[in-house]
C-alpha cells in the first residue's frame, strides 16, 4: 500500500465528492439544501488546498510516473475550481425558478457533479505526462458538457445545441485521435518526454499531420477559425450557467491542453508552429470581433466575444514558456471573473425578461449599481484600463510581442476598437436606451447582489493591484 | 501487408467517415460515419503500435481506451438525440435549424 | 531724471487706472462718478504730458531716450521683447496730443453721453483706448508695437460698436477690426521675418540697419529664396501693410467712414489722435528703416497721393456730415503719408517730409478733432447726420459757428491759420521732392478740400433752417460740449504758428544711413499758389451754397444727377464690392468649399470604413446560418486550410 | 512632504469617487459639497506645488531623473512580470499642465452642480476623468503613462451618451472609439520600444538613455505620433472632436477640449519626440503638411458653422494645430510656444464652454442665428464670452497672444520649406480666426433682442466665479509671461538637446 503524496490531496477530493453530491439525492428529499451546500464546502475547500500546495515542498511533484502537479498544474486548477464554484453560484437561480423565458431546471446535484467532472476532466489534461491521460483528460472534460447543454430536457433549443455540440464535437474528438495517432507513430511513444526528444531529434511529415490535426481538434474547443461554428449556436441554445462554464472551464482546459503540448513535446518546434499560431490567432479575433457587431441576444453576443477573446489567447502562445503561462493564467482568472460578471448580471436580467439588448434597457434608471457592474465587466472585456481586462490583455500582447510578432500585436490591438464598438452598443442598452414600456422590477437574491459586488470589485482591482499578476509571475519564477 | 498500407487504409477509412457525415442527413447515419473516423484512428494506432513503436503496449490500450471512451461518447450522444426526437420528431439534420444569426 | 520716470508711469498709467476702476467698478453702478473720474484721470494724464513735454523740449537738443525698459519675454540670443517708454520729440508731441484730445473728448462727452445709461462703459473704454494709443506711441520695439497696436484695434471695436443694439454699429465695428485685423496679419508677418533676418525688434537696431550687411546672406521663404536684403524690404513692406490698414489707405479705406456709426465722441477721437494716425506713426517711427529699404517710400507715397485725391473727390458729394469728415480725414492722412513717401529723391532722402508730416499729424489732430465735436453737437441738436435737416444753425449757435470756421479755415490751409502752416510743408516737400505729378494732385486736393469743407460749412451752418425743431428754435450750445469746442479752437488756430519753430528745429527723422539731401531752395511762390487756389475753391462753394442765387434743394437731392455724380456719390461702389469679395469669395468659396472637403470628403471616408467593417460582419453571421451539415464542412475545410495555409514545413 | 502632496494629485479624486461610493444617490446635496471640497483642495495643491517648482528653479533637481529635471520623483516596483514601475516626477512643463488641469477640474466640477440625472455617478465619473489626466502628466513610466492615458475612454462615452445632448450616443461612440484607435497604435508600438531598446523597464528616461534601431524609429514614429495626434486632433484625425465636443455636456466639453486634447500633444512631445529623435527630425518637417488643414481650413469651416459648439470645437482643431506648428519646429522657441499654447488654449477653451454650458442653459439653443442681443440681458455671460473670444483671437494682453507669437517666431526659425509656407499661412490666418469669433459674438450678443429671451437672467455667482478665475488666468499669463517660460524652458531644454545633439 503506497502512501497518498499530499498534492495529490485536491485531485482526489474532487474526484469523490461528486459522487457524494449525487449519491446523497438518494437518501435526501428533492427539496433539500444538503448536496448544494456540501458541493459548496467541497469547491472551497479544494480551492483552499490548492493555494497550500506550493508549501507542500518538494520540486518534482510527481505521483506515480504520469501525473504531475507543477506550478502551472496547480495555477490552472485554481483557474477552474474558480470558474466551477461561479459557475455553480450561477446555476443554482436557475434551479429555483425559470428564467429567459425557459422552464425551470431540475436535479441540481447531477448538475454540479457533472460541472466537478468536467473540472477534473480539465485537472487531468494539465497534469498528463503521456498522450493517453492527456486524451482521457480531454475526453472527461468534454463529454460532461454534451450533458449540461442538454439539461434543460424541456427547451427545445437546448437539445438541439446538444446535438450540434456533440456530432461536431465528436468530429473534433476523431481529428485529435488522428493527431494523437500520428504523435505516436512519430515517436513510437506515448510519454511526453520521450516524444519530446523525438520531436528535438528531427521533424517528419508524420510530425506535422499529427500537428495541424491536434491543432484542428483543439481549435473546435477553443473555438478558433474556422471551428467556432458551433459556439454562437450552442451558447445562446444551452441554458445560461451552461453557457458560463463553456465560455470559461472548456476555453481555460483546451488553452491548457495548447499549453502543455506547445511548452511540453512540441516545445523544440515552437518557432516553426508559430505562423500557424499566429495566423489562428489573428483570423480568430477578427472573425470573433466582427461576429459580435449586430448581435442581439446577450448569450450569441457573450459568445462571439468569447471567440475573439480566444485569439487574443492565442496571441500569448508566441512568447516564451514562462511569459505566456504567467499570461495565459492571469489572463484566464481576470476573464473568468469579468465574464461571470456579465453573465450573473444577465441572470438577474433574465429572470423576467429575455436575455437580450432590449431588455436591458432602461436599466441605469431602474438599478444604477446593477448598470455600473455590467459597465464594468464589458469595459473590462474591452481591455479598457484600469480594470482587470487591460492587464490581462496587455499581459497577453507582452508575451506576443517579446518575440518580435508586433504586426500581429498591432493587428490585435487594433481589434480593441471593433470590439470596444460592440462592448459600447451593449452599454449603451443598459445607460443611454430608453425603456419602452413598463420595466419588471428586478429582484436580486442576497446571493446574486453579494457576489456581483464581489466580482466587481475584483474586476477592478485585479488589474492596477499588482498581487495577481506578482504572484502568478513569482510561482514560475521562484 | 505493411505500414503505409495499413496508414492508407486507415485514412480511406477516415476519408469514407467523412463523406459519410458530408452525405448523410440523418442523426444516427452521422454518427456511425463519426464512429468510423475515429476507429480508423485506432487502426492508425494498432498498425503503428505493431510495425515501428517501441512500446507496442502503448498503442494497443490507447485504442481500447478509445474504444471505451467512444462508447460513452455515443451513448451521451444517442441519450441527447432522444430527446431532440421527442421535441422534433424527426432525425433529420436538415430541421435543426431554429438556432441562427 | 526720476520726475520724467514717474510722469511717464503716470501718464500711461491713469488711463489705464481709469479703464479698470471704470470698467469694473463704477461703470454701472452710477455714470456720473465714472464720468467724472475718467475727466479727472485724464487731465491729470495730459498735465503730466504736459510736463513732460516742457522738461524734455526746455533742455538744449533734447536725445532720444527710454525712461523705463523692461523685460516682457525672452525668445533666442538678442531677440527679446520689451515693453519700454521712448522719449524723443516725436512720441513726446504724439503723447501731448493724444493726453489733450482724449481730455477734451472725454469732457465733452459728460455732454454727449448724458442720457446715455451706459455711459460708464463709454468712459472705460474711452481711457482703454487712449492708454493703448499711448502705449503705441511710447513703443520702443516693434514687438510692443503690434501689442498695443492690436489694443488700439480692439478697443476701436468696442467703441465703435458701442451701440450694440444697432445692426448697422455692430457691422461697422466687426468691418473695422477685421480689415484692421487683416493688415495686421500682414504687420505681424512683417515683424516675424524682420526679427528673424535682423535678430531684434528694437527700433534703434532697425533705424541703424544698412541693406549692404544682408546681401550675402539668402532666406528660404517656402516657395522662392531670397537675399535677406530683398527679405528686409519685403518686410518693411509687410510693416507698411499694418499702417495701411490702421491708417484706412486705400484700398483698405471703406472701414473708416462706415465706422461712423459709433458715437461722434468716439469718431473724433479716432479720426483725429488714436486710431488713423497710427499708420503714419508707425512709418514716422521707423523712417530711416523704409529710407534704406528702395521702393518702399515710394509705395508709401503713391499709397498716400492716391488716398488723398480718392478721398476727397468723394467728400465733395456726401450728405452724411459726419461721413465728410471721414473722407476729408481719409484725406489728410493722405498728405502725412505720401510726405513722409515724398522724402525719397531718387536715391537721396530729403527730410523735409518727414517733419511736414508729423507737423500736420500734430495741427490736424486738433482742427479735425473739434470738426468732429462740432459735427456732434449738431447732430444733437437736429438728431440725424443729414445735412438735408441742417441749415440756418449758424444764427442759433455763434460759439459753433466760430469755432467751425476757424477749424475749417484751419484745414483748408487758410493763413494764419494752423492747417496753412503744415500743408504747405506738406506740398513744399512734394515739390522739392521733384515728385510733380504728386504735387499737382496735392494742390488741386487742397482745393478740394476747401470746397467740401466751405460747402459742409454752408449748408449747415447758412441758409434757410430746414428742420422743424430748428425753426421752432428748440437749439441750444450744451456747456460742456461746447467748452471742448472752445478750448480746441485756440490750438486750431494758433499751433501752426507757434509749432513751426519747435518742428523746424527739433523734428528729424534720427540718424539716416542713407545719403541725405541737407540744401534745398524754398519756393517762395508756392504759398500765395496754395492760398489763390483754396480762395477760388472757397468762392466756387460760396457761390454754389451760400450765395443768394445758390439752389441749396437742387444741390442736395442727388437724383436725377449724372453717372459719374452717381458713381462718386456711392463712393465708387467700394463697399459693394467689398462685401460681394466677401460673401461670395471668402464665405461661398472658401470657406464653403473647406467645409464640404470637411463634411463629405473625410466624413465619408469615415462611413465608409464603419460600412465596410459591419458588412465584413454580415459575411461572418450569414456563415452562422444553423445549417450543421456547413458547420461540419467548416470542420473538413479548416483542416485543408492550415495545411495549405498554415505554412507548415509539410 | 510635498513628494507625498505631488501623489495625492491623483489619488484624492479616487478617494473622494470611493468616499461617494458609500453615500446614496438621494443625497445629492452632500456629494456635491464633497466633490466641490476635493476639486478645490486639489487645486491648492496643486497651485502650491507649482509654487514650489517655480520657487526651487535653478536648483539640482533628482539626480534619478537626468536628464529630466524633475522633483517630487517617485519610483516604485509595480508589476513584476514586464518591469512596470509606479514613476511620478513634475518638472515645470507638466507641473504646469497639471495646474491648468486642476483649474478645469474645478471649474468643470462648479458648472455641473445642477446637472440633471444621476449627479452621484457624473461627479464620480468627472472625478476619474480627472484622475486620467492627472495620471497621464505627471507618470514616467510608459505603462503607467499608458494605463492613465487609456483611462479617459470609460468615463468620456458614459458622461457624453448619458448627461449629452443631441446626437449625445453618436457624438460619444465617435469620440471613444477615435481615441481608442489612437491609444491602440500607441500601444502598438510601446511594445515594439521597450523591446527593441532592449530596456529593463518601462522608465520614460532609462529607454531614453538607450538608442532605438533607425528602421524602427523609421515606422515607429509616425504611427505614435498620429496616435498621440488622435487626441489633438491632428488632421486627418480631427473629425471626433466637433461631434464630440456638442454632444458633451459642458463639463465635460471643458474638460476634454481644455486638457485630454492637451494629452495627445504632450506624449507627443513627451514621448515620441523625446524617445525617437531621429526620427523625429526626419518625418515632422513633413507632418506640418497636415497643418494646412488644421490651422488654415479650420476658421473657414468654423466660419460656416451655426452651432456654437461646432465653432467652438474648429476652433480648437486651429489652436492645435498651431501646438503641432511649435512641436514641428523644432526649435526651443516653438516648443515652448506649443507648451505654451496647450495651458493657453486650455484655459481659453475651457471658458469658451463654460460659458456657452451656461448661456445654453438658458436660452436652450447653441444656433446662433436664433440668438440676438443677449448681452443686454446677460452682460456677464457676454463679456465673458467675448473676452474667451478676445483670448482666442491672440488678442494682447491675454495668453493667446503670447503663445501664438512665440509659436510663429518659433516656428519661422525652422528653415525647411514645407514648415516656412506653413508658418506664413499660420500668421496669415489670424483673420480668419478674427472673422468667426466676432462673427459669432455680433450674432449671438449684439443686435435686436428676441422677445422669447426677455426674460433670460444674467449667471449666478458660482458661474460668475468660475468665469472671474478663468479670465484671470488668462490675463495673468498673458500679462507677465517671463515666469512661465522660465519654468518651460528648464524642462523644454533637455527634451530639444536630445533632438539637437544627433550626429
Amino acid at each position: 500500500m503506497f502512501n497518498i503524496p499530499n498534492f495529490i490531496l485536491p485531485d482526489v477530493l474532487l474526484l469523490i465528492f461528486p459522487f457524494i453530491v449525487i449519491g446523497m439525492r438518494l437518501f435526501v428529499t428533492t427539496r433539500s439544501q444538503l448536496p448544494w451546500r456540501l458541493a459548496n464546502i467541497g469547491f472551497i475547500a479544494i480551492f483552499i488546498l490548492l493555494n497550500l500546495i506550493p508549501f507542500s515542498g518538494g520540486a518534482e511533484r510527481i505521483f506515480i510516473s504520469n501525473w504531475k502537479v507543477d506550478d502551472f498544474g496547480v495555477l490552472m486548477r485554481e483557474v477552474l475550481i474558480v470558474s466551477a464554484l461561479l459557475g455553480m453560484w450561477l446555476s443554482k437561480d436557475y434551479f429555483e425558478h425559470g428564467a429567459d423565458k425557459k422552464p425551470q431546471m431540475h436535479q441540481i446535484a447531477e448538475f454540479i457533479g457533472a460541472i466537478a467532472f468536467a473540472t477534473f476532466g480539465g485537472f487531468t489534461v494539465v497534469s498528463a505526462c503521456d498522450l493517453l491521460t492527456f486524451f482521457l483528460g480531454l475526453e472527461i472534460a468534454t463529454i460532461p458538457m454534451y450533458a449540461l447543454a442538454a439539461w434543460n430536457k424541456r427547451d427545445q433549443y437546448g437539445s438541439e445545441a446538444a446535438t450540434k455540440y456533440i456530432l461536431m464535437g465528436s468530429v473534433a474528438t476523431a481529428f485529435e485521435l488522428f493527431g494523437f495517432s500520428y504523435l505516436y507513430g512519430f515517436s513510437g511513444s506515448l510519454h511526453f518526454s520521450e516524444i519530446q526528444a523525438a520531436v528535438a531529434s528531427g521533424s517528419s511529415p508524420l510530425l506535422w499531420i499529427a500537428v495541424l490535426f491536434l491543432f484542428c481538434g483543439i481549435g473546435f474547443k477553443l473555438t478558433l477559425f474556422p471551428f467556432y461554428t458551433w459556439a454562437p449556436d450552442v451558447y445562446e441554445g444551452a441554458p445560461t450557467p451552461v453557457t458560463a462554464v463553456l465560455s470559461v472551464t472548456s476555453k481555460a482546459t483546451a488553452i491548457a491542453f495548447l499549453v502543455v503540448l506547445v511548452y511540453g513535446p512540441l516545445s523544440p518546434i515552437q518557432d516553426k508552429m508559430a505562423p500557424l499560431i499566429a495566423l489562428l490567432a489573428g483570423v480568430t479575433l477578427f472573425v470573433g470581433n466582427l461576429g459580435a457587431l449586430k448581435q442581439s441576444r446577450l448569450r450569441r453576443f457573450m459568445a462571439y466575444s468569447s471567440i475573439a477573446q480566444a485569439g487574443y489567447i492565442m496571441v500569448a502562445l508566441l512568447g516564451p514558456a514562462t511569459t505566456a503561462k504567467t499570461a495565459i493564467i492571469y489572463y484566464l482568472f481576470v476573464y473568468a471573473v469579468s465574464n461571470y460578471l456579465a453573465f450573473f448580471v444577465f441572470s438577474i436580467i433574465g429572470h423576467h425578461r429575455e436575455e437580450t439588448f432590449q431588455s436591458l434597457r432602461g436599466l441605469s434608471k431602474q438599478n444604477p449599481s446593477l448598470a455600473i457592474a455590467l459597465a464594468i465587466s464589458m469595459f473590462s472585456l474591452a481591455g479598457i484600463p484600469p480594470l482587470a481586462g487591460f492587464f490581462g490583455k496587455f499581459h497577453l500582447f507582452f508575451s506576443g510581442a517579446s518575440t518580435g510578432h508586433y504586426t500581429l500585436v498591432a493587428f490585435a490591438v487594433l481589434n480593441n476598437v471593433i470590439a470596444l464598438f460592440y462592448y459600447l452598443q451593449l452599454i449603451k442598452a443598459a445607460w443611454v436606451d430608453e425603456p419602452d414600456g413598463h420595466l419588471t422590477p428586478l429582484r436580486l437574491t442576497k446571493r446574486q447582489r453579494e457576489v456581483v459586488i464581489l466580482l466587481s470589485i475584483a474586476v477592478i482591482f485585479l488589474g492596477f493591484v499588482p498581487f495577481l499578476s506578482n504572484n502568478i509571475f513569482a510561482g514560475f519564477t521562484n | 501487408m505493411n505500414l503505409l498500407n495499413c496508414l492508407i487504409l486507415a485514412f480511406l477509412l477516415f476519408g469514407i467517415g467523412v463523406w459519410g457525415l458530408m452525405r448523410r442527413r440523418h442523426l444516427i447515419g452521422m454518427l456511425i460515419s463519426i464512429e468510423l473516423m475515429l476507429n480508423a484512428a485506432n487502426i492508425n494506432f494498432i498498425s503503428f503500435a505493431y510495425f515501428t513503436a517501441h512500446d507496442a503496449t502503448a498503442g494497443a490500450l490507447f485504442s481500447i481506451f478509445v474504444i471505451a471512451v467512444t462508447a460513452c461518447e455515443m451513448a451521451i450522444a444517442l441519450a441527447i438525440i432522444v430527446t431532440m426526437y421527442r421535441r422534433h420528431k424527426s432525425l433529420d439534420v436538415d430541421q435543426l435549424r431554429d438556432l441562427h444569426d | 531724471m526720476i520726475s520724467d520716470i514717474t510722469l511717464g508711469y503716470s501718464i500711461l498709467l491713469l488711463p489705464l487706472i481709469t479703464f479698470v476702476v471704470n470698467g469694473l467698478f463704477l461703470g454701472n453702478k452710477c455714470a456720473k462718478a465714472a464720468a467724472i473720474f475718467a475727466v479727472v484721470c485724464n487731465g491729470l494724464a495730459f498735465a503730466a504730458a504736459g510736463a513732460l513735454a516742457f522738461i524734455y523740449f526746455s533742455d538744449f537738443a533734447p536725445q532720444a531716450t527710454s525712461l523705463f525698459d523692461h523685460t516682457f519675454i525672452p525668445f533666442v540670443g538678442g531677440l527679446v521683447a520689451r515693453i519700454g517708454m521712448l522719449i524723443d520729440p516725436l512720441s513726446v508731441m504724439m503723447l501731448v496730443v493724444v493726453t489733450f484730445i482724449s481730455f477734451m473728448v472725454n469732457i465733452y462727452s459728460i455732454g454727449y453721453m448724458r442720457e446715455d445709461r451706459a455711459a460708464g462703459r463709454f468712459f472705460a473704454l474711452l481711457s482703454l483706448f487712449s492708454f493703448s494709443m499711448l502705449g503705441l506711441v511710447v513703443a520702443t520695439n516693434l514687438f510692443q508695437m503690434f501689442i498695443f497696436w492690436e489694443l488700439v484695434g480692439v478697443s476701436s471695436y468696442l467703441l465703435i460698436g458701442f451701440w450694440y443694439h444697432k445692426p448697422s454699429a455692430v457691422s461697422a465695428s466687426k468691418q473695422a477690426f477685421i480689415l484692421t485685423r487683416f493688415a495686421d496679419s500682414f504687420f505681424l508677418l512683417g515683424i516675424v521675418l524682420v526679427s528673424y533676418v535682423v535678430g531684434s525688434f528694437d527700433f534703434s537696431t532697425l533705424n541703424s540697419l544698412s541693406l549692404v550687411d544682408f546681401q550675402k546672406q539668402f532666406i528660404n521663404l517656402g516657395l522662392v529664396t531670397i537675399s535677406k536684403s530683398e527679405a528686409l524690404v519685403l518686410g518693411s513692406i509687410l510693416i507698411f501693410t499694418g499702417g495701411w490698414g490702421k491708417s484706412a489707405m486705400f484700398p483698405m479705406h471703406i472701414w473708416l467712414p462706415n465706422a461712423m456709426e459709433g458715437p461722434t465722441p468716439v469718431s473724433s477721437i479716432i479720426h483725429s489722435a488714436t486710431m488713423v494716425v497710427a499708420g503714419v506713426y508707425l512709418v514716422a517711427r521707423l523712417f530711416p528703416f523704409f529710407a534704406i529699404c528702395d521702393n518702399a517710400l515710394t509705395l508709401i507715397m503713391w499709397v498716400g497721393a492716391f488716398t488723398m485725391v480718392f478721398a476727397a473727390v468723394i467728400a465733395c458729394t456726401q450728405k452724411d456730415i459726419k461721413r465728410i469728415l471721414a473722407y476729408s480725414t481719409l484725406s489728410q492722412l493722405g498728405y502725412m503719408m505720401f510726405a513722409l513717401g515724398a522724402c525719397k529723391i531718387g536715391l537721396v532722402v530729403a527730410v523735409t517730409g518727414w517733419t511736414a508730416s508729423t507737423f500736420h499729424i500734430f495741427t490736424h489732430a486738433f482742427f479735425k478733432c473739434s470738426l468732429f465735436l462740432i459735427a456732434g453737437s449738431l447732430i444733437h441738436q437736429v438728431h440725424t447726420n443729414d445735412l438735408d435737416a441742417m441749415g440756418g444753425l449758424g444764427k442759433k449757435m455763434k460759439l459753433t459757428y466760430v469755432c467751425t470756421l476757424i477749424s475749417i479755415l484751419a484745414i483748408s490751409g487758410i493763413p494764419p491759420f494752423s492747417g496753412f502752416f503744415s500743408k504747405d510743408e506738406i506740398i513744399l516737400a512734394a515739390f522739392q521732392g521733384q515728385h510733380y505729378v504728386v504735387f499737382g494732385l496735392a494742390l488741386f486736393t487742397s482745393g478740394l478740400t476747401t470746397f467740401y469743407m466751405f460747402r459742409l460749412f454752408f449748408l449747415a451752418f447758412h441758409g434757410e433752417p430746414r428742420h422743424e425743431g430748428v425753426k421752432a428754435g428748440h437749439v441750444h450750445e450744451d456747456f460742456a460740449m461746447t467748452l471742448p469746442i472752445v478750448i480746441l479752437a485756440i490750438p486750431a488756430l494758433l499751433s501752426g504758428v507757434l509749432g513751426k519753430g519747435i518742428f523746424e528745429e527739433f523734428f528729424v527723422p534720427g540718424q539716416l544711413n542713407v545719403p541725405q539731401l541737407m540744401k534745398l531752395e524754398h519756393a517762395e511762390w508756392l504759398p500765395f499758389v496754395a492760398v489763390g487756389i483754396a480762395v477760388i475753391a472757397l468762392v466756387i462753394a460760396w457761390v454754389l451754397y451760400a450765395s443768394p442765387w445758390a439752389k441749396v434743394q437742387r444741390a442736395l437731392d442727388e437724383t436725377n444727377r449724372s453717372g459719374i455724380y452717381k458713381i462718386v456719390y456711392h463712393k465708387f461702389y467700394f463697399d459693394e464690392m467689398y462685401y460681394a469679395v466677401v460673401r461670395q469669395f471668402i464665405f461661398g468659396g472658401i470657406a464653403r468649399a473647406a467645409r464640404a472637403f470637411n463634411d463629405y470628403v473625410i466624413e465619408g471616408l469615415l462611413a465608409f470604413t464603419v460600412w465596410f467593417v459591419h458588412k465584413l460582419g454580415d459575411l461572418v453571421r450569414l456563415a452562422q446560418a444553423g445549417y450543421l451539415p456547413f458547420y461540419l464542412g467548416t470542420l473538413i475545410v479548416g483542416v485543408l486550410l492550415w495545411r495549405f495555409f498554415g505554412q507548415l514545413p509539410l | 512632504m510635498n513628494t507625498i502632496l505631488f501623489n495625492s494629485i491623483w489619488v484624492i479624486p479616487l478617494l473622494t469617487v470611493l468616499a461617494c461610493v458609500m453615500i446614496p444617490a438621494t443625497y445629492a446635496k452632500t456629494i456635491r459639497t464633497i466633490h466641490v471640497t476635493s476639486a478645490t483642495i486639489v487645486l491648492a495643491i496643486v497651485c502650491y506645488l507649482t509654487y514650489v517648482v517655480y520657487a526651487l528653479s535653478g536648483t539640482p533637481t533628482n539626480p534619478a531623473a537626468a536628464p529630466l529635471a524633475l522633483r517630487f520623483f517617485t519610483d516604485i516596483p509595480w508589476l513584476s512580470m514586464f518591469k512596470a514601475n509606479y514613476i511620478v516626477g513634475a518638472d515645470g512643463l507638466n507641473m504646469l499642465l497639471l495646474a491648468l488641469t486642476a483649474f478645469i477640474v474645478w471649474a468643470g466640477v462648479l458648472v455641473s452642480l445642477n446637472i440633471k440625472g444621476n449627479q452621484k455617478i457624473f461627479f464620480a465619473l468627472i472625478q476619474l476623468l480627472a484622475t486620467s489626466v492627472y495620471g497621464v502628466y505627471m507618470s514616467f513610466d510608459l505603462v503607467l503613462f499608458f494605463v492613465f492615458y487609456e483611462m479617459e475612454a470609460l468615463c468620456m462615452y458614459l458622461m457624453i451618451a448619458c448627461y449629452g445632448s443631441g446626437k449625445r450616443d453618436y457624438g460619444g461612440k465617435k469620440l471613444t472609439l477615435t481615441l481608442a484607435f489612437g491609444s491602440s497604435m500607441i500601444l502598438a508600438t510601446l511594445f515594439g520600444l521597450f523591446f527593441e531598446s532592449g530596456a529593463t523597464s518601462w522608465n520614460l528616461i532609462e529607454i531614453a538613455k538607450t538608442n532605438l534601431p533607425m528602421d524602427f524609429q523609421m515606422w515607429a514614429f509616425p504611427l505614435m505620433f498620429m496616435g498621440f495626434a488622435v487626441s489633438s486632433s491632428l488632421f486627418p484625425f480631427h473629425f471626433w472632436s466637433p461631434d464630440g465636443h456638442s454632444a458633451a455636456p459642458t463639463a465635460v466639453s471643458m474638460l476634454a477640449a481644455g486638457v485630454m486634447m492637451k494629452m495627445g500633444a504632450y506624449g507627443c512631445l513627451r514621448v515620441a519626440m523625446f524617445l525617437m529623435p531621429e526620427a523625429a527630425k526626419i518625418w515632422l518637417p513633413y507632418v506640418v503638411a497636415l497643418l494646412i488643414f488644421n490651422v488654415v481650413l479650420g476658421p473657414f469651416i468654423a466660419i460656416r458653422h451655426k452651432d456654437l459648439k461646432y465653432i467652438t470645437a474648429y476652433s480648437s482643431i486651429s489652436h492645435l494645430g498651431l501646438i503641432f506648428l511649435g512641436l514641428a519646429a523644432l526649435t526651443p522657441i516653438g516648443l515652448r510656444g506649443a507648451s505654451l499654447q496647450m495651458i493657453s488654449h486650455g484655459f481659453l477653451t475651457g471658458l469658451f464652454f463654460a460659458t456657452i454650458g451656461m448661456i445654453y442653459e438658458r436660452t436652450h439653443t447653441r444656433d446662433i442665428t436664433e440668438m440676438g442681443g443677449i448681452m443686454r440681458k446677460m452682460p456677464f455671460l457676454g463679456v465673458g464670452f467675448v473676452l474667451a473670444g478676445f483670448a482666442g483671437l491672440g488678442l494682447p494682453g491675454f495668453s493667446g497672444f503670447i503663445a501664438e507669437s512665440t509659436i510663429f517666431i518659433g516656428a519661422f526659425q525652422q528653415d525647411s520649406t514645407l514648415t516656412r509656407i506653413v508658418t506664413i499661412l499660420a500668421i496669415l490666418s489670424i483673420t480668419t480666426t478674427a472673422v468667426y469669433i466676432l462673427q459669432t459674438a455680433n450674432r449671438m450678443l449684439h443686435g435686436p433682442l428676441p422677445q422669447k429671451y426677455e426674460s433670460l437672467t444674467d449667471g449666478c455667482f458660482r458661474e460668475k466665479l468660475v468665469i472671474v478665475v478663468l479670465v484671470a488666468c488668462l490675463l495673468f499669463i498673458g500679462v507677465c509671461p517671463g515666469w512661465i517660460s522660465e519654468i518651460l524652458d528648464q524642462s523644454i531644454a533637455p527634451i530639444f538637446e536630445k533632438i539637437n545633439n544627433i550626429p
